[in-house]
């Protein structure tokens, strides 16, 4: 790979459209990839240009019209057995040749662990503009993308541009932007591109992929979520969780120490959420935990510590023990035939 | 990007590997202390190699203390006037408490405004004694820290070294200094000295409080400017219930020192816990004008050895020397309480005894025998020996001490000076009368004045 | 005349609070413990181990053996001489671990 | 076959999290007065290459981009078993952003011949968690990331890992040379050794390498290569909670009743 030119400043004007990278793995698609096909539709109309959905994968023919159902102008498919499934150098190659080739003026990624590991790996080959976890995008008056992050702590929103370089490139942070329901009228062209790369060039292999549980606690309406209050012992939360008809999530250091799965885990590494009703269940309250629930519509928590800072973010707060609290709430709820009765199948499994 | 192999930066002759340091030091001192950091600073400036090894994350870190530094010894070893200090002391007031009354005698001498301030100051263990341990450090010794040592190394009695708590963790030198505070688990786990009784020891408990709302709270409260500060001692039934202790309020800088300390044999027994004997003390009438509005920084707890000078354990061993606190030499007699100038000075004098061992090649118990016999020509072990009889005196006597005389003396006060039609000579007799009373007549009051004819 | 109260109240923190001023690197596991737990259950009456932490380490199980609440402690080591049957093993947290203090 | 392996550590000097506070009146934390740390998930990184060393031998070099005073990260990684350390250290760097920032690492892993390089995951400071994929890219290698366990295959030159992905994990072996970034808090971090403890902090001397000594020249890295710059800060208002404390259970349902948040 030659070194990059100097600085690695390019003539912009020959950029031009926005892509999305549409994440799928055996055929399931991530729905961060929805939300921000339904986001970047704004920003392509603000632009002018057209909105493609970038799909690389095997047998996603499907996933390139839904990509148009749900707002892309057009897609752009590379299906391949070598794409199955998802690895950093193939990915990075096609992406790499693409970018070349049709000069995108903007990328958005999810910032899934996959988008991470792609974007992390696309960028450099392009000299490209990344900015990481966006939490919301927009376009100056130049045509400029203004992706804006929360810088570390605080409630402070730094808004990053990439002036001279491109594409440029966002990774985005799952459920913050809400998906377009697909319509089946909208019709795009689907145009399938060849892959660049076959295995012989691979330079790594997947030996087993084990993936269980996908639940997507971005759409929940209700999310009882828990922390390191609760020690590794999660009955407690699961318990309200089924009486509340509300998905199980999880802190990072919940996450952290293997009780519960990344997928659930909401903060600055891991989901945004917007639910209608938050319980946080023996969770301190780190801002990074902060940033990914204060959408919330109401915020309830329970922890032992009258000084940990959730209960600055919370609606209701009870200072008591978890494992009292939580079994007291579900019995209460229960009585006055606030929720539904104690048979209900709980669907929660983790 | 392809750097080729011309560029390649070989690491293949530079040396790391790890040397051995097992007698590279002439010295180990355990705990980065006052005493810790004085006895290495010395035997540094005697051009010893020295390994301090503290457990903390730095030198202070685990340390704590009512709050006045005594500092006359150090003046002589260090620019103290260059370390950070909080103020220095200007006022010295002694309030005797009953529930819910004072009686205080306060002295601001004029000259304590003048350097060095009568070598009293306000610090903060965690600035201070990082910037002692650097002294040392700037004379030459070395400093780990993280590193907590856990057993000492022996051949036959003789002590070679120290054992710590992390991997390939022993390492052997000539001597060891012991400086690792009250809590001697070392010393004690290698039978150095016995394990005190809890008759001995006292349980301390502090607060640091800040007054954020109120600049200059205690410049006002206090009655103090610049960099002056204030010490209050209080002691009797207001302070500690019918313990046998005392409380304190220091000003430092922006903040005050409040606490106390009793017997863990009161605390035990008969005496609330702790930390509500503070919350007790801190409400009293006299005390707490003093820290309305405050907010606490740091709650912090500790024990001092209080055992006195009968209670000093062997000092000198083939190869080791105990200072500080972990040789038990604080004086507590209610009006003296110190520690930090006893630390120090047996830090130097175990310092330099280890110097002149080492010149003459010795590292046997005789060879730092002059440790021992400095110490007891020093300040050190003859205020411990003068009030050795006091400190028993006042156990045997102390409910007399601490809850009726105190009782008596407010009681007289109020009616020397109680205000109504009655004449003078009745409040004046009243008053004589509570007094006696209190003390057993005048041949009760004869008696006492024999038994205490030393405290002054 | 002020109404004021002659005597104003100090509002202490509770001991959360004030545990709560100290930082704190937990070493994982206790550094605390009881030598032999039937001498708290049969021989103990006194509990002194619980009336002497200024930091409320010490908690009385239901059958007597205490339970140590070993990231409150603050490292005085009361608890080692007031036991009157010598019966608590303490050790320092290791490699730096346990409270650090700012102001001491 | 590489049988004496070269394995480089990515580690980084970043504000200590608990020493910093939040500015009063800007809300904002402020940085500057928290001390200089090792960033704590590169624990996991130097755990990591030093267990593959314990397994199959070779050499663990740190390595850290920054100001001289950087050096006791160096000390630090050194003490907990690292065979030697770098910095890298021009004013030429200030002001990179990841793309430059990466260039660097990858340079300076190259040019210690490194067969692996470990970094974690992210710094506290940024964590963007794009470096250590940028460096894979600048050198062409493979990458793995997120990973939770190691196991060498050095006879093979391969390297197998558990990674964690969304919903489970994968088992990747990936060929020589390979980054690879492991998740935070899923090794051990080993205790330094006394005597090794003592050689970092008062004998080891870093090795210092500038730009030019890796093969850089200034224009390609600082301010100037990094395409991203910060357009503006602006304080988001925090948003409003009722902060209602409720003592039971019981009550807390009736809330949530009366609010129609349930029922």
């Amino acid at each position: 790979m030659s070194r990059a030119e100097k600085a690695g400043a390019v003539d912009t004007d020959a950029y031009s459209d926005v892509w999305v990278f549409v994440e799928v793995h055996d055929g399931d698609v991530m729905t961060v990839s929805w939300e921000l096909l339904g986001e970047a539709r704004g920003l392509a109309e603000d632009l002018g240009e057209d909105l493609v959905a970038l799909v690389i994968g095997e047998d996603v023919d499907d996933v390139g019209r839904e990509a148009v159902e749900r707002g892309a102008d057009r897609a752009l498919v590379a299906d391949d057995p070598v794409f199955e499934p998802y690895r950093a150098d193939p990915y990075g190659e096609q992406f790499r040749a693409l970018v070349e080739d049709r000069h995108p003026a903007i990328v958005l990624i999810g910032g899934t662990h996959t988008g991470r590991d792609f974007a992390g790996r696309v960028a450099v080959p392009a000299h490209a503009g990344l900015t990481a976890d966006c939490t919301e995008l927009g376009v100056d008056d130049d045509g400029l993308l203004e992706a804006r992050r929360p810088a570390f702590g605080g409630n402070v929103l730094a808004t990053i541009v990439c002036e001279d370089h491109r594409p440029q490139m966002a990774t985005i942070r799952p459920g913050v932007f809400s998906a377009a329901d697909p319509d089946p009228d909208r019709d795009g062209q689907i145009e399938r591109v060849d892959p660049v790369v076959d295995e012989r060039d691979t330079v790594s292999e997947v030996r087993e992929r084990v993936v269980g549980d996908t639940a997507d606690i971005t759409e929940a309406d209700r999310i009882v979520a828990v922390g390191a209050g609760c020690d590794g012992d999660l009955g407690p939360a699961r318990e309200l969780a089924d009486a509340l008809d509300a998905e199980l999530a999880a802190s990072r250091k919940a996450v952290d120490e293997g009780w519960v799965d990344g997928s659930r885990q909401v903060g600055q590494t891991g989901k945004t959420v917007r639910p209608e009703l938050y319980v946080a269940v023996g969770i301190s309250g780190a801002v990074q935990h902060v940033e990914g629930m204060n959408d919330s519509d109401a915020v309830v928590a329970v922890n032992d510590d009258p000084n940990a800072p959730i209960f600055e973010h919370a609606d209701y707060g009870v200072v008591g023990d978890l494992f009292e609290v939580c079994p007291a709430l579900v019995e209460r709820l229960r009585e006055d035939g606030l929720v539904d009765a104690a048979d209900a199948e709980p669907e929660v499994k983790p | 990007m392809t750097a080729d192999a011309t560029d390649r930066i070989s690491l293949a002759d530079r040396d790391t590997a790890t040397p051995d340091y097992d007698d590279a030091f002439d010295a180990v001192v355990v705990g980065a202390g006052l005493a810790g950091s004085t006895a290495a600073l010395t035997m540094a400036k005697n051009g010893l190699d020295v390994l301090i090894v503290e457990r903390g994350r730095f030198p202070g870190a685990k340390n704590v203390f009512g709050g006045v530094l005594y500092t006359p010894t150090l003046r002589e070893l260090v620019d103290v006037e260059s370390a950070p200090l909080e103020r220095y002391i200007a006022e010295r007031r002694f309030g005797m408490l009953t529930d819910d009354d004072e009686t205080a005698v306060s002295l601001s001498p004029g000259e304590w405004h003048e350097p060095p301030h009568n070598d009293s100051y306000t610090v903060r263990r965690g600035a201070f004694d990082e910037w002692l341990a650097d002294r040392a450090v700037d004379a030459g010794a070395t400093l780990v820290c993280r590193t907590t040592v856990t057993d000492l190394l022996r051949e036959g009695d003789r002590i070679v070294g120290v054992e710590t708590d992390r991997p390939d963790g022993t390492v052997r030198a000539p001597y060891v200094v012991l400086a690792e505070g009250g809590n001697s688990l070392v010393s004690e786990g290698a039978d150095l000295k016995d394990r005190e009784r809890r008759e001995n020891v006292a349980v301390g408990v502090k607060e640091v409080l800040e007054f954020p709302e109120r600049d200059h709270a205690i410049e006002d409260r206090f009655r103090v400017s610049g960099d002056a500060g204030a010490s209050y001692h209080y002691f009797g039934e207001g302070a500690v219930g019918d313990a046998f202790g005392g409380g304190f309020v220091y000003t430092n800088e922006d903040t005050v020192s409040v606490g106390l300390a009793y017997r863990l044999s009161d605390a035990a027994t008969s005496q609330p816990d702790p930390e509500g004997t503070l919350d007790a003390f801190k409400s009293h009438p006299a005390v707490a004008p003093l820290l309305r509005g405050a907010r606490t920084v740091e709650y912090t707890a500790k024990t001092i050895p209080e055992g006195g000078a009968e209670a000093i354990p062997q000092l000198v061993h083939d190869g080791a020397v105990l200072v500080g606190d972990t040789a038990g030499l604080v004086l507590n007699n209610g009006l003296h309480l110190e520690g930090t100038n006893m630390a120090v000075e047996s830090g130097f004098h175990a310092g330099k005894a280890v110097a002149d061992a080492a010149d003459r090649g010795r590292t046997d118990a005789d060879a730092l025998a002059g440790y021992r016999e400095a110490l007891e020509s020093s300040f050190v072990v003859r205020n411990l020996d003068r009030y050795e009889w006091l400190i028993e005196r006042v156990q045997e006597d102390r409910q007399l001490l601490f809850e009726e005389l105190p009782r008596a003396v407010a009681d007289a006060g109020s009616e020397y000076f109680r205000m109504d039609r009655a004449p003078k000579d009745d409040h004046a007799e009243t008053a004589k009368r509570e007094l006696l009373q209190a003390v057993g007549g005048y041949t009760g009051a004869a008696k006492l004045a024999v038994r205490y004819r030393n405290l002054l | 005349m002020s109404v004021q109260p002659g005597i104003p109240d100090v509002d202490n923190e509770s001991l959360e609070d004030r545990l709560y001023t100290v930082k704190y690197e937990d070493p994982g596991d206790s550094h605390l413990d009881v030598t032999i737990p039937g001498i708290c259950a049969e021989k103990c009456h006194t509990d002194d181990c619980v009336s002497v932490c200024p930091a409320g380490v010490w908690r009385v199980g239901e059958d007597g053996v205490p339970e140590i609440a070993y990231e409150n402690c603050l490292e005085c080591g009361s608890c080692r001489w007031a036991c009157p049957h010598g019966n608590v093993e303490w050790t320092y947290p290791d490699t730096g671990a346990g409270v650090t203090y700012k102001h001491g | 076959m590489t049988d004496d392996p070269t394995i480089v550590v990515g580690v980084k000097q970043v504000p200590d999290d608990d020493e910093v506070r939040i500015d009063p009146d800007t809300g904002h934390l402020d940085r500057a007065s928290a001390p200089a740390v090792l960033n704590p998930p590169d624990r996991d990184a130097l755990e990591a290459a030093l267990g593959l060393r314990d397994a199959a031998g070779g050499t663990v070099v740190a390595v850290t981009m920054g100001p001289p005073t950087a050096t006791d990260v160096l000390e630090e990684a050194v003490a907990m078993g690292c065979d030697d350390a770098a910095l890298i250290t021009d004013r030429a760097f200030a002001g990179s952003d990841t793309w430059p920032t990466s260039l660097t690492l990858a340079a300076a892993a190259e040019s210690l011949g490194a067969d692996v390089f470990v970094c974690g995951e992210e710094t506290t400071d940024s964590s963007t968690g794009q470096v250590p994929p940028g460096i894979a890219a600048h050198l062409g290698w493979a990458q793995l990331t997120y990973v939770e366990g190691l196991e060498p295959e050095f006879d093979d030159d391969r390297l197998v890992a558990r990674r964690d992905v969304e919903g489970g994990y994968e088992i990747v072996a990936a060929d020589l040379p390979v980054v690879v970034a492991v998740a935070y808090g899923e090794f051990e971090p080993r205790p330094a050794g006394l005597h090794r403890k003592l050689y970092a902090e008062t004998e080891f001397e870093p090795l210092e390498l500038s730009a030019d000594e890796i093969g850089l020249d200034d224009e390609e890295v600082g301010i100037d290569a990094s395409p991203t710059e910060v357009g503006g800060m602006e304080t988001v208002e925090p948003v409003e909670r009722e902060r209602e404390t409720v003592d039971t259970a019981e009550e807390l349902a009736d809330a949530l009743a009366d609010a129609g948040v349930v029922g």
